[in-house]
């Protein structure tokens, strides 16, 4: 912790001062990586020579700073904050050589390339920008249909129209009014048919749940529906006088037993 | 006045109308003779393939005369493909090669003789080697002058719908419970994967 | 020579947009060399006001960049693109074919949807080839249009590609720890890729 200290130090004043001017325009900045970039700025060197463990700081201070302010911070900054606090703890720590996995270092190197990188996309996309551009500096020909001579109609479509043309069909039963979808959807009538065949072995209370149609048990859909329905089923064939029905208290599991003439009459 | 000239010379090419040597001298800066710059270009012209011709009191930049037979193509006029011609094409290019009966499946409509022969004319889709199924059907597939025209290299390139979804070009709702029909199974296939790259 | 110059010289001065040397040569009668007539045009226009320009492997005539001034008439209002975009659309340029999940890792933040269908609406980008990694992800490159609009002849010509490819900043490098295996691959094949397609 004494390098903790130690490297506090070495941020000046100023450079906090600006780190903590950030804050007040943390929207402006497009994620994390956007953010470390422009800290970097304030050590005002090659980004080739960048100190990462400073950056580090100077993000966690960020971070730090936002939470006193009570500003509402994306998930993604705090990953890349809780990621960089990581990569801290092993820039000043001594290499442990049973630790698995990249040293500090080679985090660090590339998360300056990573900074390297962005930067010289930006300064790319500006120059690039810069160029003379059609329809802004330098012009096509603005007469083109000179001779009317045939008349030929040809039929464009652009790439979007077709994509879209496809959408629209894959699409349509998204949102196609009012029919209901029956492969998730046990009837009532499919489970009175399945528990009629089945309550002849129900001897015993059993789990109204191990009723359920195989198949049906993993999808929450499909499971929902055929409980329903179990449960139903169950209700009728109880009216019916072929089942018994009993559940202890509240929300314990539902049991059903086929009803016995011969124990009907014993009680 | 050589810069003059190339002035003129850049007016008359990006402008649509013919332009009047006014209109000429009140675009180039202060104190240009439009007249004098346009005698030179004029001349400059002389016996090229396009030539600085008088229209009324404008001037205008045309084809020589003797090249009118190179400008047929410029008369094409342009159309947009019909809604059914655009789905029609679209099952094609994912699902080929497709019978006019599996694209009337997809499309939940008869395909009209109309929208095939167009497309056929067109040269987008050409006929594909029958399916050995009852009846061997004909199938549809696309052809390479197809791909050029959409600036695609391959019908496999086209995205799955999980990537038209994730571009914005559906709206984005939650996937119905079920999957019906093996069409979407075939989808599924192409987009397997990509959810992960793909989903919001 | 000189006539086949003409005809170049008639078409593209009659159309707007770029002509491929296999279309002007479709058009003009039959044995003609319509790449050699084109050396010749493109010299009779240097320093002119109008100059003939190579487009990928299409050409056009355009107006001089420094003559621009005299046509405020003919500047047509461009959306105004985001800096989001403008950057998308330097990652694709630089990096080709890449894909969304790569322009990601490189700009730190994901890519919303408008970005990419705004670009893909100004015909400034395309679908490539699918990449041969995990999950196949479709892969984005820039089209003639894009290189119609900045100028350039190809797109190796852009500006600092060689430095930036020099310093290794267009490598798609895996962070450290990665495990080698997929992720690598991906990488060896976007290399392969890319020089490909900055090849003529």
């Amino acid at each position: 912790m004494a390098e903790d200290t130690f490297e506090e130090d070495r941020i000046s004043v100023a450079d906090r001062l600006a780190a903590e001017a950030l804050i007040v325009d943390v929207d402006g900045f497009e994620g994390p990586l956007d953010l470390l970039l422009t800290l970097s700025r304030t050590q005002k060197v090659d980004l080739r020579k960048i100190s990462v463990l400073q950056l580090a700081h100077q993000y966690l201070a960020f971070v730090e700073k936002a939470k006193q302010l009570r500003l509402e911070l994306a998930a993604d900054y705090l990953v890349m904050a809780a990621w960089l606090a990581f990569l801290k703890s092993r820039l000043l720590l001594p290499p442990d050589p049973t630790e698995e996995g990249p040293s500090g270092e080679e985090l660090a190197a590339h998360l300056a390339f990573q900074l390297e990188r962005l930067q010289a996309m930006r300064d790319a996309a500006a120059r690039l920008m810069a160029r003379d551009q059609l329809g802004r500096d330098f012009f096509a020909r603005g007469q083109s249909e000179m001779v009317t001579r045939v008349r030929k109609v040809t039929y464009s479509a652009t790439l979007l129209d077709l994509m879209q043309g496809y959408a629209r069909i894959r699409t349509r039963d998204e949102f196609r009014p009012f029919v209901m979808d029956r492969d998730a959807v046990f009837t009532m009538e499919q489970a009175l048919d399945r528990m009629r065949g089945l309550i002849g072995f129900a001897g015993d209370w059993t789990d109204i749940l191990s009723y359920l149609p195989e198949g049906w048990e993993m999808d929450p859909a499909k499971r929902r529906s055929a409980t329903a329905a179990t449960f139903a089923a169950s209700l009728e064939l109880v009216k019916e006088g072929h089942l018994e029905i009993r559940q202890s208290e509240t929300f314990a599991p539902i049991q059903l037993r086929k009803r016995d003439e011969h124990r009907d009459r014993s009680t | 006045m050589a810069e003059q000239e190339r002035m003129v010379e850049a007016i008359l090419f990006a402008t649509a109308e013919p332009v009047t040597t006014r209109e000429l001298e009140a675009r180039m800066p202060h104190g240009c003779d439009a007249a004098e710059a346009l005698v030179y270009l004029r001349k400059r012209y002389e016996g090229r393939g396009v030539q600085v011709m008088k229209v009324g009191d404008a001037w205008a930049i045309r084809t020589a005369a003797d090249l009118g037979f190179l400008m047929q193509k410029e008369t094409v006029e342009t159309r947009k493909l019909s809604r059914a011609a655009i789905e029609t094409l679209a099952i094609i290019a994912y699902h080929q090669p497709v019978t006019r009966a599996e694209i009337e499946e997809i499309r939940g409509v008869s395909v009209s003789r109309g929208t095939v022969d167009q497309l056929l004319e067109l040269e987008w889709i050409r006929f594909g080697r029958r399916k050995m199924t009852p009846g061997r059907p004909v199938t549809f597939v696309v052809t390479q002058s197809f791909l050029d025209h959409f600036g695609l290299e391959n019908a496999r390139d086209l995205p799955g719908l999980k990537e038209l979804r994730a571009a914005g070009l559906l709206e984005n709702r939650p996937p119905p419970g079920t999957l019906p029909g093996p069409e979407t199974e075939a989808e599924d296939e192409s987009g397997e994967g990509q959810s992960e790259l793909f989903e919001d």
